[in-house]
């Protein structure tokens, strides 16, 4: 199993290398990378599926030619399903790519992007079966900047160089906690080897909590909490659709996995890191989708929403921890199970979502949601399909997101009802806050597909869209079935979890009972049947009778027009007053004064208040504090000499006062 | 399978009766004779049978809306207990689905209102997104308040374990989750103070602006399941607030439509003596049932009830 | 003989602060000529005694010294000087009474280094040390205050001679070859030195070192 | 075979004299290439020999003189490969005098090669006034004010720093007499010998002024002050080797003193003083790296950073010993390297503010690229080698006593790595202004660098037991 993954992997770097050696023609780098990825992809998910159902423990070691360390890699439950999410996500995506990139053939270098695609999944893939802290860090660094070059694949856009830029600062300086916490871990053994690491029982609980709090700084910077997300609104529309499906879907999940594995290190979790990680999941999921309701950029707001499944993701999390750390199986195993399946759907959705997105931009050539609308016409398949992923993001039956955000519920009301009240407040804290989320997302969704697909096309290049090609349709279809089908058959999906998620809570024995699936599914059938009925009920009464199209009622106003229909900023306006305090925006407005005004505005600029009123500043602060230390350098000989001197002279004083006689 | 029938029966049955009782209540409150009780049952048969216009900028979606819309109000119904304990589609964790099943319906209400392009409905569209949002946390916390004492995610074991024998202020959380209830009730079915169902003025409205373009059939539906929406959340409060037997039978029967009504004369007299909320204030009317259901869930805790 | 040795090495200490006091070029390199001259009378001072047993590396290290650093640098620098035809010090960055004030708490300072060093052997004279650090530090003074190319040339010779004066302890460790490459060194470098002290002039029509410092952040 | 040595630092001696004569420019780089490939195929036949040779009373050469000696002769041999085109078709501007420059540069290599081979104190520290009297003409190959400001600086300041070098000597040359009978001379062999009975005040002031002398010329701050002005001004192939190769000479010369101090017994004071003055060299060089516009300026801070970090590894001892070699090597590469594609975008652009050469990747494709896989080398990002000596100094950091050494340490690396990013990466990716069209680029002026960056992601992926175990056998020889 072990090896067939690795092959995958080498599969994934030598298509890589191939692409780049054949760079000089586009069509063959990007037939080739394509087609390498898709491959590898297939093999690697269904050898994945395969162990993980086979709950698969298998190791593998080699010798390292440095002094550090040894390459060690493995295969346990927890690494099987995240290689799933990986290499499903990725092949959807990769062969999205293909189409999406074949526009730009001709216009700009391909082969550099397919060879930072396929980079960036094998080093995800590494990352997942690393089972030694170099070799994890190693594949982590290749994550980070494989991705960094592809955020910056048009990076003669100054956004995309700025967005680059920032990703850049967000994951080095989230690396050096990730270099801290195994160094320290690694402090008494010398070795990283995850297994010594493990097998020590945890460290000392001071050191379990320093490590902890390291790993979900370091590990959050990349999954995206709040407020270190804020590289992640920037770069996501900076890169290439398929892309930023991938780094969407599944490469933020790596710093979700990468919590998961270091809490394995860290022994019994005490009670509050469950409790902390439901604070920062709520608040990262409120954030993120407020953030998300403010944006007018389709591919920042997924990017959001990014953010707030992430969020929702942590809550379960939290919710599991909660229920180990107090020995309450159940709860544990539906909170993982939960978070896990949500990583998994997310991973489907999004990358849906973002190729639906990348189709949009790349039929009307724009992201702008304001300037779009009235699609729907023009490109059936992508609509259809971002509307089951819109319903699914929601969480609403009959989709898969549902399935995930059920069991988290059902853990949230089980901890409540069973833990000791201190910890059961906590456990309740998650249901307001999921539903809150939930609603504020299904707001967004109508959103975003209403004003995109529906109605009147708000521009030319609007009215001028095209479907995508074939090549980026049939992923977006598959995703869209994978979707339904989790829904349809949790207890599938479960199955896949399940392994995990009883890893997670390192429970032995049966695996606990995750609650009638079943009946999930028999509701969703029922519902499917209903509206079916209706359905033809509708055809029906309406067979024989009189149909005719019109215009819409406009309170019989006599010249409508498509500017005239309600935008995403109006439609998001009521929400957004009520939370304003927590949103950074800034208002331009300059009205109309005097007796024949000569003309008025209004703008509102949204920012991220993570950013504007946190980050920056404090990077400013750091970038003058430095600046001022120039002074030393001011060019002239006499003053360098004295450095020299005075350097000398108190050196020397240093070291020979009190030495006399 | 009795159950199923008389279950179904209810549920496709009473629901436009509400609709007239409450019309009736607020008549005889103004002193007006009023529509018939069965008015409701007569418009929509009538609409059944009407053909339809659709605009020229709608989609599928647009006429999926009502159909989706009201066959998740129906599955909700489906899985809510009624005249029993027991229901159809009722499993541990259907407390949830319920809640869900409703987000469903209406974010293909508002698809279907986007879908007609028209300023009027895309607003509002925006403010029922802007309300439920906030309804939402007050629905899952009362639910809470029901689910936790009884440690158990079901409708039928959270109400099995309702304490009966001593009512009110021995428990007031319950007080709390019923009141907040009924907030949400109110936001849900756009009944006043949070929305005026027959206002006349396009830009106060909330729901029926939604709806301007449907006709015919659809709007039939629409009707229909805004009613069965009424009645579905009118019977979780009703069996919060009477001792229906588990086991069904007559008595439950009669005991569900007696509350059922009672909600709705209720809704009326409110109606009739309230006035709807500027739009600005009800998020506050909102956020002010989810207070109070926290304050009851904190009580609930407080007490030490798990 | 110590007696000379001491007299010499307050010569050498005298001409130092001299250096710092005057403003005038010509007066500057003559004075670091005399200190040359000092210097290379220094080593048969303390070593007449044995010249018996270190004649040669004594007598050439005197000669070599007296020529390179008595003759040929201030014939080098008196030339850069009127190439340049530059007379006095316009100002420096510290008065000369100021600069002669420091210059007295660094003569201050290397006694107490002195006190701190003592020279394991029985060394010939206890001045050595305290002197060596004098010069060498007022050699210092001078690169720093004074802004004139050749002024600054003048008080690395000063640095060089203290360390001079320093290596006259170790005549048996250091190999004879090492000496003569050190006072090559030595050579070589005022002569590049003149050669920029040359371009300078020509690239900045005078030889303040004001005017070289346009290379900032 | 001990005459290698000899052969070592005379022949290049001897061909720059005669270089000297030739004014043919042609003839002239043959020479050198000779000069350089000739130095390189000596230097190569000494890894096969025994651990220590000596040819004389004054050549003596170790394993660590070994390492920085191939460390020269590679960097060398590639640099006079480089040198070729650009000096056929530089572009040095009025009286510049390209037949001065081989023999100079001749001149500068055996000086250099002079102070590896030995360990007769004195002597290292006339090879390296050597190094600097020889490279000052170079610097100032271009005649221009900025270059003659930066020799003038590099000149006097490097020559007071050599004369407390030289003080230094001769403090340790003071402790060590009267302990055998007769004087000692001053061999790093007898010096070890006589170091534990050796006077502490003496021992003490000789390696402060040694640190403070040669830490001049290796440019720790903050007396590294010449630095920055005398890499950016001076010929690009000339800053590759001053700050590749003439370092690391400075370098080389405070171990040695280092190493009278571990034979002495206590070095706890020498390594807490290479630690500071590390540490302070890094976080200087960050706040200048942070906003720097000129890209040559930048790779110079960034040197100064990289001797900063190779001094606290020293001074941190143990595994960071065997990282601070390891990283000089990693830094020789990949910085020479980068100063070599410094040049070729200098020609391409005229201009060395990062702000108005831009496009360099679709300007210049092969120099744009290598110069970003440098620049992610050098900014210690795997797999390439400066991550692996900069993790292990970190480890070390972190573990010792205060871990929030390592803490520190490893965030000045970041700060300084985006520092550098800032400046680069806009200069790289941004779209070329005007003409889009590729400027020329001769095989010669890309292949050496291409060379060192292989070399860098080599050595991380594999480095050969040969210099591995050397690298070994040094850090025990500096107490690691």
């Amino acid at each position: 199993m072990l090896g067939l993954i690795l092959l995958s992997v080498a599969l994934l770097c030598a298509s890589a290398l191939a692409a780049v050696l054949v760079g000089r023609s586009d069509r063959a780098a990007l037939s080739i990378g394509t087609v390498g990825a898709s491959l590898s992809c297939a093999l690697g998910a269904t050898v994945a599926l395969a162990a993980l159902l086979r709950g698969e423990q298998s190791s593998l070691k080699a010798t390292w030619p440095l002094p550090v360390g040894e390459l060690h890699v493995a295969l346990d439950p927890l690494s099987s399903f995240f290689l799933v999410c990986v290499f499903l996500v990725s092949g959807l995506s990769a062969f999205y790519g293909g189409g999406y990139l074949g526009a730009h053939a001709g216009k700009r270098r391909l082969a550099p992007a397919l060879f930072y695609f396929n980079v960036l999944v094998a080093s995800m893939a590494v990352v997942t079966v690393a089972r030694d802290g170099i070799l994890f860090l190693i594949a982590w660094e290749a994550m980070s900047f494989s991705s960094f070059f592809l955020v910056t694949f048009e990076s003669e856009r100054e956004d995309a160089r700025r967005a680059g830029m920032t990703y850049l600062m967000a994951s080095q300086l989230g690396v050096i906690f990730l270099f801290v916490l195994f160094a320290l871990l690694g402090r008494g053994s010398g070795t990283y080897d995850f297994d010594t690491l493990g097998a020590a029982s945890g460290p000392a609980a001071g050191l379990a909590n320093v490590c902890f709090l390291l790993a979900l700084v370091g590990f959050g910077t990349k999954a995206g909490f709040w407020p270190v997300h804020i590289w992640l609104p920037d770069a996501h529309p900076a890169a290439p659709s398929h892309v930023s499906a991938l780094m969407s879907g599944v490469m933020i999940k790596m710093g979700i996995y990468g919590l998961l594995r270091t809490l394995a290190f860290l022994g019994p979790p005490p009670v509050w890191w469950g409790a902390l990680l439901i604070a920062v999941g709520a608040v990262s999921g409120l954030a993120g989708v407020l953030h998300a309701l403010a944006q007018h950029d389709l591919k920042r707001l997924l990017a959001y929403h990014s953010v707030e499944n992430i969020g929702i993701i942590t809550l379960g999390i939290g919710l599991g921890l909660l229920g180990q750390s107090q020995g309450n199986t159940t709860v544990a195993f539906l909170g993982f199970a939960g978070g896990l399946l949500h990583v998994l759907n997310h991973g489907l959705f999004k990358g849906l979502l973002f190729q639906g997105a990348g189709s949009v931009l790349h039929g009307a050539g724009t992201r702008d949601i304001e300037s779009l609308g009235g699609l729907y016409r023009r490109m059936p398949i992508t609509a259809s399909t971002f509307l089951v992923g819109s319903v699914a993001i929601c969480g609403l039956p009959p989709l898969n997101g549902f399935v995930s955000e059920w069991l988290i519920y059902i853990g949230a009301f089980r901890g409540a009802a069973t833990l000791p009240t201190g910890w059961a407040i906590w456990a309740i804290v998650a249901v307001p806050a999921l539903a809150l989320i939930g609603g504020l997302a299904a707001a967004c969704f109508v959103k975003a597909f209403g004003v995109v697909f529906l109605g009147e096309p708000r521009t030319e290049a609007a009215a001028k869209a095209h479907e995508a090609r074939k090549a980026m349709r049939a992923p977006m279809l598959l995703g869209a079935l994978l979707c339904l089908a989790i829904g349809l058959w949790p207890a599938g999906a479960v199955r896949i979890v399940a392994p995990a998620a009883a890893f997670l809570g390192n429970m032995s024995g049966p695996i606990p009972d995750a609650g009638p699936l079943t009946a999930i599914t028999r509701v969703g059938i029922v519902l499917l049947a209903l509206v079916g009925l209706l359905g033809a009920a509708r055809l029906v009464l309406l067979r024989g009778r009189k149909v005719s199209r019109a215009a819409t009622w406009g309170c019989s106003y006599a010249a409508p027009s498509p500017r005239m229909q309600y935008t995403a900023a109006s439609f998001a306006q009521p929400i957004l007053a009520l939370f304003a305090p927590v949103i950074h925006s800034r208002v331009d407005r300059q009205g109309p004064d005097g007796f024949f005004p000569a003309e008025a505005r209004y703008e509102e600029h949204l920012g991220d208040m993570a950013g504007e009123r946190l980050l920056l500043p404090a990077t400013r602060r750091v970038v003058r504090a430095l600046s001022r230390v120039h002074a030393i350098q001011q060019g002239r000989l006499q003053l360098y000499l004295v450095y020299i001197a005075v350097t000398l002279v108190v050196l020397l004083v240093w070291q020979l006062s009190g030495t006399g006689r | 399978m009795l159950d199923l029938i008389v279950h179904a029966a209810l549920l496709l049955a009473v629901p436009p009766l509400l609709l007239g009782v409450i019309n009736k209540t607020k008549a005889w409150f103004a002193g007006r004779l009023g529509p018939p009780l069965l008015q409701p049952y007569r418009d929509v048969w009538k609409l059944l049978r009407k053909g339809a216009v659709y605009s020229r900028s709608t989609t599928w979606v647009f006429r999926a809306g009502p159909i989706v819309s009201l066959a998740a109000v129906l599955c909700a119904g489906l899985v809510l207990p009624l005249a029993a304990n027991r229901s159809p589609l009722g499993f541990s964790g259907d407390v949830i689905v319920f809640a869900y099943l409703l987000g469903l319906g209406r974010f293909f209400t508002m698809a279907a209102a986007l879908d007609t392009g028209s300023s009027f409905e895309g607003m509002g569209a925006s403010r029922e997104a802007a309300f439920s949002a906030l309804a939402e946390p007050a629905l899952f916390l009362s639910m809470a308040i029901l689910c936790v004492p009884a440690r158990s995610v079901t409708f039928e074991g959270a109400f099995g374990a309702l304490p009966w024998t001593t009512w009110g202020f021995e428990h007031p959380t319950y007080l709390a989750a019923a009141l907040s209830l009924f907030a949400v009730l109110l936001a849900e079915n756009s009944r006043i103070p949070v929305d005026d169902p027959n206002t006349h003025l396009e830009l106060t409205m909330v729901h029926e602006v939604m709806v301007l373009d449907h006709g015919g059939p659809d709007f039939g539906f629409v009707l229909y399941g805004s009613a069965v929406k009424l009645f579905v959340i009118g019977a979780l409060l009703v069996h919060i607030l009477l001792p229906i037997p588990a086991g069904g039978g007559w008595r439950a029967i009669a005991l569900l439509c007696g509350g059922e009504i009672g909600v709705a004369m209720f809704i009326g007299v409110v109606e009739s003596i309230m006035a709807r909320l500027r739009l600005p204030r009800v998020p506050q009317f909102l956020v002010g049932a989810a207070v109070l259901a926290s304050i009851g869930l904190a009580a609930l805790f407080y007490r030490g009830a798990p | 003989m110590t007696g000379y040795a001491d007299f010499l090495l307050l010569v050498v200490v005298a001409l130092s602060l001299s250096i710092v006091a005057t403003s005038r070029l010509t007066s500057c390199v003559r004075a670091s000529a005399l200190q040359g001259v000092a210097l290379s009378l220094l080593p048969l001072a303390l070593w007449g005694r044995a010249l018996d047993r270190h004649m040669l590396p004594v007598v050439v290290m005197s000669l070599g010294t007296l020529a390179v650093k008595g003759v040929v640098i201030p014939l080098l620098l008196s030339r850069a000087i009127r190439e340049a035809n530059v007379r006095r010090e316009a100002e420096p960055f510290i008065s000369l009474h100021f600069s002669l004030l420091i210059a007295a708490a660094l003569v201050g300072f290397s006694f107490w280094l002195g006190t701190v060093l003592v020279l394991p052997r029985s060394a010939p004279t206890p001045l050595l040390v305290p002197i060596a650090f004098a010069t060498l530090l007022v050699g210092f003074l001078v690169l720093v205050v004074r802004r004139k190319a050749v002024t600054q040339v003048v008080g690395y010779l000063m640095l060089e001679n203290g360390i001079f004066i320093f290596g006259q302890t170790l005549v048996e460790e250091i190999p004879f070859a090492v000496e003569l490459g050190i006072l090559l060194d030595l050579l070589v470098g005022v002569f590049v030195m003149g050669i920029a002290i040359n371009h300078i002039s020509r690239e900045f029509e005078h030889i303040d070192t004001e005017w070289l410092s346009a290379l900032r952040d | 075979m001990t005459w290698v040595l000899a052969f070592l630092v005379l022949v290049p001696a001897a061909l720059g004299l005669l270089a000297l004569a030739v004014k043919e420019l042609r003839v002239g780089l043959g020479i050198l290439l000779g000069g350089a490939s000739m130095h390189f195929v000596a230097t190569a036949s000494l890894w096969g020999g025994a651990a220590t040779m000596q040819f004389g009373t004054l050549l003596q050469l170790d394993v660590i003189g070994l390492i920085f000696l191939s460390i020269t002769s590679v960097l060398f041999l590639l640099v006079s490969v480089y040198t070729i085109p650009y000096i056929l078709q530089g572009t040095h501007d009025r009286q510049s005098a390209p037949h001065r420059f081989v023999p100079c540069l001749l001149g500068f290599l055996a000086a250099m090669t002079l102070v590896s081979v030995t360990q007769n104190l004195a002597l290292m520290w006339a090879a390296v006034e050597g190094t600097t009297l020889a490279s000052a003409p170079l610097v100032y190959f271009y005649r221009r004010r900025g270059a003659l400001e930066a020799a003038w600086k590099y000149l006097l300041l490097c020559s007071v720093g050599i004369a407390l070098a030289l003080l230094g000597t001769f403090c340790l040359g003071i402790a060590a007499t009267g302990i055998s009978a007769g004087g000692t001379e001053l061999t790093l062999d007898a010096l070890s010998k006589a170091a534990p009975s050796m006077a502490r005040p003496w021992l003490k002031a000789a390696f402060v002024l040694a640190l403070v002398g040669y830490g001049t010329k290796m440019g720790l701050a903050p007396l590294h002050t010449w630095l920055p002005d005398t890499h950016s001004q001076a010929p690009s192939p000339v800053s590759a080797l001053l700050s590749g190769a003439l370092l690391n000479c400075a370098f080389l010369a405070i171990l040695r003193f280092f190493q009278v101090c571990l034979a002495s017994g206590d070095f706890e004071f020498a390594r807490t003083l290479l630690v500071v003055l590390g540490f302070v060299s890094i976080g200087v060089a960050c706040a200048f790296m942070v906003g720097q516009s000129d890209y040559k300026r930048l790779f110079a801070y960034s040197s100064i950073e990289n001797m900063g970090v190779m001094a606290a590894g020293v001074g941190l001892g143990g595994a960071a010993t065997y990282g601070a070699i390891f990283h000089s090597v990693n830094h020789s590469l990949c910085k020479a390297g980068l100063f070599l594609l410094a040049g070729n975008v200098l020609r391409a652009f005229g201009t060395t503010s990062a702000r108005e050469a831009h496009g360099v990747l679709r300007r210049l494709p092969v120099t744009g690229v290598l110069m970003m896989a440098l620049f992610l080398a050098i900014g210690g990002v795997p797999p390439f080698g400066p991550f692996w000596s900069e993790f292990l100094i970190f480890r070390v950091a972190l573990t010792g006593p205060h871990a929030w050494v390592g803490v520190l340490f490893l965030f000045l690396l970041v700060v300084a790595f985006l520092g550098m990013a800032g400046a680069l990466l806009p200069m790289l990716q941004r779209a070329p202004g005007g003409d889009v069209a590729r400027a020329a680029e001769p095989k010669l002026s890309v292949l050496a660098p291409l060379a060192l960056a292989v070399g860098a992601l080599g050595v991380g992926i594999y480095l050969p037991p040969a210099l591995s175990d050397a690298l070994r056998r040094a850090a025990s020889m500096l107490g690691g």
